[in-house]
């Protein structure tokens, strides 16, 4: 078993498209850094910390995206969103079965803060083009930095998300709230707390991540071929039936405090086991009860 | 004629002025600081039970809270200094001097209060010197300790983190001392008596459970490949060599690689049944997996680790347990069983000098020792022979006309960078200008050179015991100090001849190769997998989970 | 950041079995490091980009003994750096090299 | 500018709009004819509610007014910071608003922006910059982070980074960086009104947003970059 979670974004390629189709476009050896971090005497990485390709996935033509949270935290800058808008831009042009990303970040890089914020924009603007043309974006998520800030966005506004246990999806970070509003509404050292407020089960449960996978490149992998038939929807319809279930969410669990209290407001007996259940075992006791 | 009763009778004083408080042993948390004022007198010597793990926090802010006016000039005399209340009582003139076995996490303003002239310290001991003092001549007046229930009659349930808090009361009860203890809670009937009501005065129920730190769980998910590669050479390079059956082992990534890797490792080697049968340790969650493995026959601990507890209760073949089924630890007795029982210590250390002396001080911290040194030192009152210590002392003696005799395995491992590209070999210990700047009478030596029989480093292993002049010595270090500057400074053709001899044995002398050192060897990876391999019993703090 | 180029010769022409190749992460303690043919006249180039000032007598050590283990010539060898101690370093290059010559990505 | 104010001036001809607490929508008379208006007040913090109210106002439009412009008029000081947003998925209500929008871009509505006052982080991401042609007012104030908490975090010295944002627009608050980024179109100075109207009669291209970054030399690399990667062998 390959651990997904202590991979680095290249091996999660490697291990997850069809052996040896991988084909990056701007690799290293290309040079493409981010001259920013230079002139503030940072250290930059020859990919700005995000591998973008092309290849097979079970046989079939896909774009793929990696972030590197062991760079950065895998913040997006200027080159790094650069990069991931051009490979979405590319698959309007290809139109291959999907294009795969496979998120871990912190959000905006705030060496180039402004840089990188506009970047997390044109992605945003870039999945809703794609989509709107067709071609299904999945994300997965179960890298050791999670998916924060305008990734976490991001991530919501595609087609489907994989995540393991281990994954976390959210806007702000839990030691950002911790030290603008206290270690009163949100204790980060609680790890137990961040996880089951967003961490991969929670996500699972609200209905947000599509499958919930263990800890191995290979289940991300099976996942991700389990998606690649999703077909791009944001009619009218869709977004109405959308929209009725996050007003649902905000009636029925706007007022718990807590993970558990939504655990067992969506009628699930022990909620508190959950965390401990592995993944095949946390499917089935959650089988028919999530949001 | 002479007054032989002088101190039964102060206590009796002292017992009197505080008998209204009392109702049998019970004191009300707000009678504390009352309790506190009636039973001191200045000038006493107090021992605050400050543990490695378990506080006795609420009495310590209640000491700290004291009048100077009234009580002052206490001297401490306890085992470490953990939390900001063990200052805080010198800084506000409650107390005036001290003596000490470690202060890790107080270290920086303990420093600075000496410096100020307002703590005057004694010695800084050993765990176990320490405790022999206290049986000799620091024996504590009044001793404030914790435990997590009594009940009416003042027995005490320490539970699993017994701790120091036996040797504290039996010395402090059987000279006319007062005990005081603070619990959980007050119960009517205990689950086991590990402190006898009789030898302690007063109970009173803490606001708030002790204070705990899970001071021995490494997460898995931390150790570099690095670290495996070390865990690799000490297990072939040492463990397999010696036969080293009875250990203990440090705290640090370092020494959690080792245990992870025995039943992946160690078991492909054949060693099941071989090495580390037997351990002084305290329940490492880094253990389990060799536990779960058969590896593990027996485990005595100073203290306990938070989480450990169901898994510990389920395996009472392993670990010491009470009746009630949960664990009793007991650091004075294992810090003696590390002494005297064990073959091997091994351990981590910040600065290693030419001549095997290692030290963690630092300039403007007094960190003190703790137990390693009782540990890493050759146990000279040893009498008893194992195939280890039998083959360490040969090759201490071999070829000088000396009368038979073992020694003991004191193995240091470092990293020879650690972060910050700090080097762990150097010319000359900070110790020494600790030692000069805050008046010591020795530089703070954690494990002396003559003691140390084998430095394991990223390069390899240097065999001490071997060397037979003090320049093989220094280049055996030196040969295995990688680019550190004094690994840089080697006599090349030296070091060649110590390697050729065996003194010096590389990751390739042993037949490692490098490239098998990876993450995949641990058997655990993460918490959550020392969970899986727990069967669910380990139930790990918080701070610890990702999921 | 400080900024460090050494050249090494005496080594042999290597063959590579897929072009470039890189490993590691720019993280903290750790770097990566690129390795790429190039048509040097047999020497290979190291250059290093790192966020830790003044160990360029303890890189070119670490170097030196890295070309004694792999006879190498004509490879350019990039490299970024957080605060990597030369275990790590020296652990990495040899990955690289390996890498590069056709091992296991 | 107060939200009140702006609208009397975007909107001479009259404005139909209902206050809610830090939310505010209605219709505006144009020289073009009837604006959508959906909007903030008071700096306001964008939470899974008001992501949701804003939303579900473009859904209304959309099914309402086909093609009716859609005026975004958000005062932000960024994402609502709470556990309980986080619990609830707050980056999924702000994704939905943002998918609300492509909704009515794919089915002709223009989306404007215009930042009047603040706009910071997570809620202009949410906000103003999902809108086809973004402007501001000379005064707004936009950015990601102030200069000390930058330097706190990336423990960059702060007089490093002040002084390097005398040169680079990269990385420090203030509408004329972001103006030089190219996520803003144009500072909107004299008749709003005017400008309004001449905005609703811009054409509606694509994502032009790296074009106007380097042509204004703020972002020398996104543009390229991107073009890079699209158009990179094989």
């Amino acid at each position: 078993m390959n651990s997904y979670y202590e991979a680095s974004a290249r091996e999660r390629l490697r291990l997850l498209l069809d052996p040896g189709t991988f084909h990056e476009f701007l690799p290293p050896s290309e040079r493409v850094a981010s001259p920013h971090l230079l002139q503030l005497d940072t250290p930059a990485a020859f990919d700005d910390g995000i591998i973008v390709g092309k290849g097979l996935l079970d046989g079939r033509a896909v774009l793929a995206a990696a972030q590197e949270g062991g760079f950065m935290g895998g913040a997006v800058g200027e080159v790094h969103g650069a990069k991931l808008v051009g490979l979405l831009e590319r698959a309007r042009d290809e139109r291959p079965a999907a294009v795969l990303l496979l998120v871990e970040s912190g959000g905006v890089r705030l060496h180039e803060a402004n840089a990188g914020l506009i970047g997390v924009s044109e992605i945003m603007r870039a999945v809703l083009a794609l989509r709107s043309a067709g071609v299904p974006v999945i994300v997965l998520d179960g890298g050791q930095f999670g998916c924060f800030g305008g990734m976490g966005i991001v991530a919501r506004l595609c087609d489907a998300i994989v995540m393991s246990e281990e994954g976390r999806l959210g806007l702000s970070g839990p030691e950002v709230i911790e030290t603008t509003c206290g270690v009163e509404e949100f204790d980060s050292r609680d790890r137990a707390l961040v996880w089951r407020t967003v961490g991969g089960k929670h996500r699972y449960l609200l209905g947000e991540a599509d499958a919930l996978v263990a800890d191995d490149a290979a289940a991300f992998r099976q996942a991700a071929i389990d998606l690649l038939d999703t077909k791009p929807d944001l009619s009218l319809e869709a977004l109405t039936a959308e929209h009725e279930r996050l007003g649902g969410r905000l009636e029925r669990f706007g007022a718990c405090r807590d993970a558990l209290d939504i655990w067992s407001a969506l009628g699930i007996a022990a909620p508190e086991k959950l965390p401990l259940l592995e993944a095949d075992a946390f499917r089935a006791a959650v089988a028919g009860k999530r949001a | 004629m002479r007054d032989w009763n002088i101190q039964a009778r102060s206590r009796q004083a002292r017992l009197a002025r505080a008998s209204s408080l009392a109702k049998g042993k019970e004191i009300g948390a707000a009678d504390v600081a009352a309790l506190l004022e009636a039973v001191l007198e200045p000038g006493d010597r107090v021992c605050l039970e400050g543990n490695n793990q378990k506080q006795a926090d609420f009495l310590a802010r209640a000491l700290a809270d004291l009048d100077p006016e009234k009580i002052h000039d206490l001297h401490m005399v306890q085992s470490v200094l953990a939390l900001p209340e063990h200052i805080d009582v010198f800084e506000r003139g409650v107390a005036s001097k001290l003596d000490f076995s470690f202060s890790g996490p107080q270290a920086g303003r303990l420093a600075k209060l000496v410096g100020a002239h307002r703590i005057k310290i004694g010695a800084i001991h050993t765990y176990l010197e320490l405790f022999g003092r206290y049986f000799v001549d620091l024996t504590p007046r009044v001793a404030l300790v914790c435990a997590q229930a009594a009940d009416r009659a003042g027995n005490l349930y320490t539970g699993p983190n017994t701790e120091d808090t036996p040797v504290i009361v039996e010395a402090t009860a059987f000279k006319s001392g007062i005990v005081i203890a603070q619990v959980n809670e007050i119960v009517e009937t205990l689950p086991r008596v590990d402190i006898p009501g009789g030898w302690v005065d007063f109970i009173v129920q803490s606001p708030k459970p002790h204070f705990i730190e899970p001071l021995f769980t490494r997460d898995p998910a931390q150790i570099s490949e690095i670290q495996v590669l070390m865990a690799m050479m000490a297990i072939k390079g040492i463990y397999a060599e010696y036969g080293v059956d009875r250990l203990n082992h440090g705290i640090g990534f370092d020494t959690a690689a080792i245990e992870l890797i025995l039943p992946t490792y160690a078991q492909s080697l054949g060693l099941k049944g071989k090495i580390c049968r037997h351990w002084a340790l305290n329940p490492h969650p880094a253990l389990i997996p060799a536990i779960e493995a058969g590896f593990v026959e027996s485990v005595h601990s100073f203290g306990s680790e938070l989480g450990m507890e169901a898994y510990i209760r389920a395996r009472p073949d392993i670990f010491f347990t009470g009746a009630d089924g949960s664990m009793r630890s007991n650091r004075a007795m294992c810090q003696a069983a590390g002494h005297y029982a064990c073959d091997l210590f091994i351990g981590s250390t910040l600065q290693i000098d030419l001549a095997g002396n290692s030290s963690t001080a630092t300039l403007g911290r007094i960190a003190g020792f703790g137990g390693a040194p009782n540990m890493g030192a050759d146990a000279r009152g040893r009498r008893h022979a194992s195939p280890a210590w039998l083959k360490a002392g040969r090759e201490a003696r071999a070829g000088r006309n000396l009368i038979p005799r073992g020694q003991k395995l004191v193995v240091q491992m470092v990293e020879t960078f650690r972060e910050h590209m700090q080097p762990a070999f150097v010319e000359r210990l900070d110790a020494w200008e600790l030692a000069e700047t805050a008046n010591m009478d020795l530089p703070p030596v954690m494990i002396y050179g003559e003691d140390v029989s084998h430095i394991l480093t990223e390069e390899g292993i240097a065999n001490l015991l071997l060397c037979r002049t003090d320049e093989e010595r220094e280049q055996a270090i030196r040969g295995v100090a990688g680019y550190t500057p004094v690994g840089l400074g080697r006599d090349k053709a030296m070091v060649e001849n110590l390697r050729d001899r065996g003194i010096i044995r590389r990751p390739e002398d042993l037949g490692i190769d490098k490239r098998d050192a990876t993450r995949d060897l641990l058997a655990a990876r993460s918490v959550k997998d020392l969970v899986r391999a727990s069967g669910g019993l380990y139930d790990p703090p918080k701070r610890f989970r990702n999921w | 950041m400080e900024k460090l180029i050494y050249e090494f010769d005496g080594g042999a022409p290597v063959k590579a079995t897929q072009g470039p190749a890189i490993v590691g992460v720019v993280g903290s303690g750790n770097l990566e490091v690129l390795v790429e043919p190039e048509n040097l006249g047999g020497r290979c180039v190291v250059e290093i980009l790192t966020a830790a000032r003044g160990f360029g007598d303890i890189w070119k050590a670490v170097l030196e003994d890295f070309f004694a283990r792999h006879k190498l010539a004509d490879l350019r060898i990039s490299i970024n750096d957080v605060g990597a101690t030369p275990a790590v370093v020296s652990l990495r290059l040899d990955q690289a090299v390996e890498s590069f010559l056709g091992g296991a990505s | 500018m107060d939200a009140k104010t702006l609208l009397a001036k975007l909107f001479p001809a009259g404005s139909d709009v209902a206050f809610d607490g830090l939310f505010f929508h209605g219709t505006g008379e144009s020289a073009s004819g009837k604006v959508a208006i959906i909007g903030s007040v008071d700096a306001a913090p964008i939470g899974v509610e008001l992501a949701f109210r804003m939303a579900a106002d473009v859904l209304e439009i959309v099914r309402e007014h086909p093609a009716r412009p859609i005026l975004l008029l958000v005062d932000t000081q960024g994402q609502r910071l709470s556990r309980r947003d986080e619990l609830l998925g707050i980056n999924g209500y702000m994704a939905h608003l943002a998918k609300c929008l492509q909704l009515a871009r794919n089915r002709g509505h223009k989306i404007i922006g215009l930042v009047y006052s603040e706009a910071v982080s997570g809620g202009f991401l949410a906000s103003s910059l999902l809108s086809d042609h973004c402007y501001a007012l000379p005064e707004s104030q936009v950015r990601v982070m102030n200069l000390p908490a930058m330097s706190r975090i990336t423990k960059i010295p702060l007089e490093r980074l002040e002084e390097l944002s005398q040169s680079s627009p990269v990385f420090a608050p203030g509408v004329a960086n972001y103006l030089k980024m190219g996520a803003i179109q144009a500072l909107w100075e004299g008749d709003l009104a005017q400008r309004l109207a001449e905005a609703l009669d811009a054409p509606t291209e694509s994502d032009s947003r790296r074009q106007w970054g380097e042509q204004r030399d703020g972002r020398r690399l996104a543009r390229a970059v991107s073009e890079r990667v699209r158009h990179a062998e094989p």
